[in-house]
């Protein structure tokens, strides 16, 4: 349990959090525009600001009372800062000695030094003085580090923002895979929504250097005006359960079922490259682009896409300045999945609510975990 | 030994080089914690204790010397205070005095580029140590110290040179005991004083090769330590 | 017409050549202006172009070799120091010979022999008692680089005794009025002090500083001498 | 044009860019992995880099000859680096005076300085000491910076990875509008496909501080193994014209035709809120991930899908490792649409070189200009 | 000018501070590219130049002096050769043998803190300055000077200081003359050579309070050109 109420000012800028509590465990991303004081609450939170005021308990943990703080260096955090921030006097592998020495006796646990270097991708940065790195190579050491130090909670300020595709998949592999295996509460900012959908337990909304709410990602993905819709618009993510790779290549992802039972729908997905090795049974997230998501009135024919699912719609919402429709369509299972169509075609079509229709989604434009 | 004929005494060299080295020691353990006090002083006195650093440079030396031993004479109220905590001996005209003396007036010397350096310290890369568990004195001498190696660089090379050429200070506070307190630079004096021009040049030109070399030496340690390390 | 001189003059001096220049100013009009400075240090300037009139030493080596080497002329004597030894803690008026052959303090204060003639007075003093080579290996010899350091060291109380000039005590201003016991070194114990005066070549006024070197033998300049604690030579 | 050959040597890494050539208008982007050597690359012809030698021509300038090099400061770039490199002793204000007082007489061209803080988003923050900033804010401050500087050649180094969506989106803007109304040839790095399609003429590859190939954007785009094509695969781009909007919101986009016949295909794209104001007639680009391309055998009815265009397969290739294959579709005006379907839609529709089928897109996939 | 009934001579204190003012300026110009050439020196060579640069401060005062009235010394060659350029005049025994001894006294304190500055020259932003077409002196004095502004404040503030306090180069360079080379610490070495230590006292008040004042204003000239820049 993270909970607290905390004050900064800095210049013209107000930090003040309000009374907030949450989860500690699992992935809480701190989600807001540029300047609306995300990386001030996480420094404020780390301990690193010592202006900072008000109450901060971590678990059992009093962290801040006041004007009192536990040092930082007490807390056993890992810190990922937005700008690298390596030791500019040591090379690559310096700095993760630096982190690997102060671990105490009783925190040794996690995936050995080793796997870390190799997974982070810097096996062949080792030698090198930290100022002839790369933008992208700066961060992965810094990422490395911060999992270096064993931490009780990990707190990252956007870790994979200098990264190409490619490093920022694996990196997101890495990362959720190791705050998951050894249960790492971390607190993460982004701007990304695809990182937020892929690690978030719940998301905590700032504006102005305020907390506006703090919800669960599903609740954070089931209303149409989430700050978490961006340039793609509204998101459904589903939860579910992976079935075998098939002969073609595909993947079964199941809807979520009394055990025994038939599965209430399946989704085909293709198996991407760069995803982890599936077990089949795992526990999984569906990400569904909204205008991903087509609607037909009857099972169509001769038509590529696999993913035809019945569906009966539950809501129909316009998003005035674009006129955008948002059908909410309710699934065999109890969730949502969100269809954004044109208003020509809601009209062509003559939605409306109650209605059984087919939600369809063409096989490639889904995401796996 | 003797050099061109000339008798060399290397009495005062070794002194001078003995003495040299303990101040810049000394300065460096008293200079760096008021260094860092005065960086991370926020209150607007700061101003003030920053101009009392510098002063001692203000007077001349021979003054500062004179105001010196009157402060550290046997019967001073120095003396008698420090007789209570046992601590008893003379404070002048041995290598003690030496040292006092040197101490306090290259105290601005070291002071002054360590806090400079100090105050450039990137504040972020001194945090990322915080996070990864290093304590204040061990963030201090693994992170802050290599950051400001170039400030303790300069403070520790003024100091030593000019303890080396220190003269006036020394002179009095020292008592220029043959054998105990001639440094090479009163040695020096008394052969101009005295008009053995010939003498002076030998011991000048020893003088400035030696610290010469010093100098490399340091000046090169501190080219491998950054290679090394960055 | 009034004329300005530069007159460089051993530190030691430096008072009572303040008050005779005062004098002499008002009694021709001439100005004067000092430079004050240890005797050595004068001599190189001298060789090196400083454009002083005149130059009254603290020793006589120093303006004969000035001479010598054709630098200066006229050298004549103005000045006689006499050697005290001064103590503010011990009783050297009277026991001074039992206090230096016990050799019980920490340090006596000898000005340095080879730049100032008071140290090699003090030096022949300790000679005479047989105490100067043990003094010396026990390291109880203060060595003040000019005469002033060695009263200084006396005065404030870190050497226990030290042979200064009996100029220094005598000196109206001398905090050694109220303070501590000397005893006058009587002259047979060591060679005369003379302060040798000397005219630069180079002068362009001549004239003038001939006459402020000629006034030093007035009875005026005389008083002044004497008052300070010099004797006047013979 | 842009032409030369530029060595550099630091530490371990080796940039030769070999001998290279392109024009020099409109938006070069140099692409390829982190460490690849692109900010080695664009320093080098930037001419900060001293160390750097071999040839280079910029228009008719010769910047760089053996050794010798044209200063930096003579050769009129405005330069935004991947670090936002303010200069601390300024406020905000003082950071774009500084560029703007060095502005030569015969350059003022160009928006107004007020016009461009404005658009980048700044007028807030001008009293602002730089250290105050967030991470976007410094950002935006360099991009105002460099085109404050009114180059003739804009060079930007990774300018938006700090940024959130919605200012990524309004800066693409800014940058494209501007760049395009006073023609400032651009060099430009990205680790996003998404700002290659929308900005480049042409596209730079890099790999082990080699220039691997240099391609025209459409080249890039229509083969499959186009580094390019990330976590979103193969993406097609269309060239095209924009119409009116019509009452439901939807704007046209028509295959370019010669003048007077009729147009081969009409899309129809959703207004979306970001976008500039349409001059209907407008040239514009389209893209299409082929992953959102689904195929029908005949024109569908009771669907959704507003956009089904007739096509013609030219073509079915496979990606191996995936499963997937990608399908060539020849459009009536000669462009080729990508469509990406699982191996099991392949056989199941009977897909083969030379059938006419439709292409199925969902209105609100389309990205606009 | 009377103080405590003690009379007070303005001549000796108006002449230090402006010995002060002017060496302070004079090896600003100098010392400045002399520190940015060894900053940017490549060659190991470098090493050689760093440690001549401390060189001054290895020789006592009196007798580096006693070498610079040597070399200055009207007959001389360096004389002799700026005849040629046809700069005759005194070189010593004046004002400009004051500035000269002080400025090559100085020389370490000047350039030292100022090259460690120019080493720590953020080169992203210097090269941000470039690309805004800022030609070489344009960027060093709108942007390398403000970013080395603690190390000039460093490099001004020992210069000055160390000259107000000056004695041993400047006696001998200068020559002691009344009215025309006699600093306030030659003053109050007079004074103090003449038993007058009550003059002796109050000058040496009067100069700390006056420095203090100075480095005082200095500092929060510093602190105020921070807040207003950033
Ligand atoms: N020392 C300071 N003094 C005054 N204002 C500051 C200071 N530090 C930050 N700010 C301001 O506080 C606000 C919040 O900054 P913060 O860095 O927390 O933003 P952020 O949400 O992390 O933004 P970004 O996504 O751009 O990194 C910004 O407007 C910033 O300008
Ligand atoms: N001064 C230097 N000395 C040695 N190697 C260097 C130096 N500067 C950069 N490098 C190396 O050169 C390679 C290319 O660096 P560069 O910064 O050009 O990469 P990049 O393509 O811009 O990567 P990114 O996308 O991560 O910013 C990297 O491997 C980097 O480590
Ligand atoms: O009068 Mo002197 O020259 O100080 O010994
Ligand atoms: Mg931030
Ligand atoms: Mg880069």
């Amino acid at each position: 349990m993270f909970q607290g109420n905390l004050q900064l000012k800095l210049g013209n800028f107000a930090l003040d959090s309000g009374e907030f509590a949450f989860e500690s465990s699992g992935v809480t991303v701190l989600f807001g525009r540029s300047g609306s004081g995300k990386s001030t609450l996480l420094r404020a939170m780390s301990g690193l600001d010592k202006q900072s005021h008000g109450e901060l308990r971590f678990n059992d943990e009093v962290w801040q009372s006041g004007k009192k703080a536990l040092p930082v260096e007490q807390r056993d955090i890992g810190f990922v800062f937005q700008t690298a921030a390596l030791l500019p006097n040591k090379n690559v592998q310096g700095n993760l000695d630096f982190a690997i020495k102060r671990i105490p006796k009783h925190r040794q646990h996690g995936p050995s030094t080793q796997e870390i270097i190799e997974r982070v991708g810097i096996s062949h940065l080792l030698n090198r003085p930290v100022d002839n790195l790369s933008g992208g190579e700066r961060q992965r050491v810094a990422i490395a580090r911060a999992l270096l130090t064993r931490p009780r909670l990990l707190m990252m300020d956007e870790p994979l923002s200098a990264l190409d595709w490619r490093a920022k998949s694996e990196l997101l592999l890495l990362i959720e895979s190791v705050i998951a295996d050894y249960q790492i509460p971390t607190l993460y900012i982004t701007h990304a929504p695809i990182e937020v959908e892929r690690l978030a337990n719940r998301v905590v909304f700032m504006a102005d250097g305020k907390i506006t709410s703090i919800e669960s990602l599903g609740d954070a993905t089931s209303r149409i005006d989430s700050p978490l819709f961006t340039e793609e618009g509204p998101v459904s993510v589903l939860h579910g359960q992976l079935g075998d790779i098939d002969p073609d290549g595909l993947i079964a992802f199941q809807s979520r079922q009394q055990p025994g039972s038939d599965s209430a729908f399946t989704f085909w997905l293709n198996r991407t490259e760069h995803s982890n090795p599936h077990a089949s049974g795992a526990q999984a997230r569906l990400r569904v682009l909204a205008r991903d998501v087509a609607i037909a009135l009857h099972r169509p024919e001769g038509i590529s896409m696999l993913n035809q699912i019945p569906a009966t719609i539950s809501q129909i919402e316009a998003e005035p300045p674009t006129q955008r429709q948002v059908v909410f369509l309710a699934l065999a299972d109890g969730q949502t999945l969100l269809a954004e169509l044109s208003r020509r075609s809601v009209q062509r079509l003559g939605l409306a609510i109650g209605q059984t229709v087919f939600a369809l989604v063409k096989t490639a434009a889904l995401l796996d975990r | 030994m003797q050099i061109l004929g000339y008798p060399l005494d290397v009495g005062p060299i070794l002194l001078t080089l003995e003495v040299a080295t303990i101040t810049s020691i000394v300065l460096l353990l008293i200079g760096t914690p008021i260094a860092w006090w005065l960086a991370n002083m926020r209150s607007r006195a700061r101003i003030f204790f920053e101009a009392l650093v510098a002063l001692p440079l203000v007077l001349p030396p021979t003054v500062l010397g004179f105001y010196l031993i009157i402060a550290l004479n046997p019967d001073g109220t120095l003396a008698q205070f420090l007789k209570y905590f046992g601590i008893t001996g003379q404070l002048t005209f041995n290598k003690t005095g030496l040292i006092i003396g040197s101490v306090v007036y290259s105290l601005p010397f070291t002071v002054q580029p360590i806090m400079a350096a100090f105050e450039a310290l990137p504040t972020q890369i001194v945090d990322a140590a915080r996070t990864m568990r290093a304590s204040f004195f061990d963030r201090f001498f693994t992170v802050i110290v290599p950051l400001a190696r170039q400030g303790f660089l300069v403070g520790v090379v003024l100091t030593f040179a000019h303890t080396v050429g220190e003269f006036g200070v020394v002179l009095m506070v020292g008592g220029n005991i043959e054998g105990m307190t001639r440094t090479v630079s009163i040695a020096i004096f008394d052969h101009v004083e005295s008009l053995e021009y010939t003498e002076a040049h030998i011991l000048s030109i020893l003088m400035l090769i030696f610290s010469m070399l010093v100098l490399i030496f340091v000046y090169g340690l501190n080219r491998r330590l950054q290679i090394k390390t960055g | 017409q009034a004329d300005t001189i530069t007159v460089a003059v051993a530190a030691n001096f430096t008072k009572a050549a303040e008050q005779i220049g005062e004098q002499w100013s008002k009694e021709t009009g001439n100005k004067v202006r000092f430079s004050f400075g240890p005797t050595g240090g004068l001599y190189a300037q001298i060789n090196n172009g400083a454009p002083f009139d005149a130059f009254f030493s603290a020793d006589t080596k120093t303006p004969e070799r000035l001479v010598k080497a054709g630098k200066a002329t006229d050298f004549r004597v103005y000045a006689q120091g006499k050697l005290a030894l001064y103590s503010t803690q011990l009783p050297v008026a009277k026991e001074h010979n039992q206090i230096i052959k016990a050799a019980k303090f920490n340090h006596i204060a000898v000005a340095n022999s080879k730049a100032a003639p008071y140290g090699a007075a003090g030096v022949a003093v300790l000679k005479n008692m047989g105490m100067y080579d043990k003094l010396k290996s026990e390291n109880k010899i203060a060595t003040g680089e000019s005469i002033t350091a060695t009263f200084q060291f006396v005065m404030t109380g870190n050497a226990q005794l030290g042979f200064v000039a009996f100029s220094q005590l005598m000196d109206p201003q001398s905090p050694a009025h109220n303070k501590g016991e000397y005893w006058l070194v009587p002259q047979k114990d060591y060679a005369p002090i003379n302060q040798g005066a000397v005219l630069i070549k180079t002068s362009k006024h001549a004239k003038t500083a001939k006459e402020f070197m000629d006034y030093m033998n007035s009875p005026a300049a005389k008083k002044i001498i004497e008052s300070y604690g010099y004797a006047m030579p013979q």
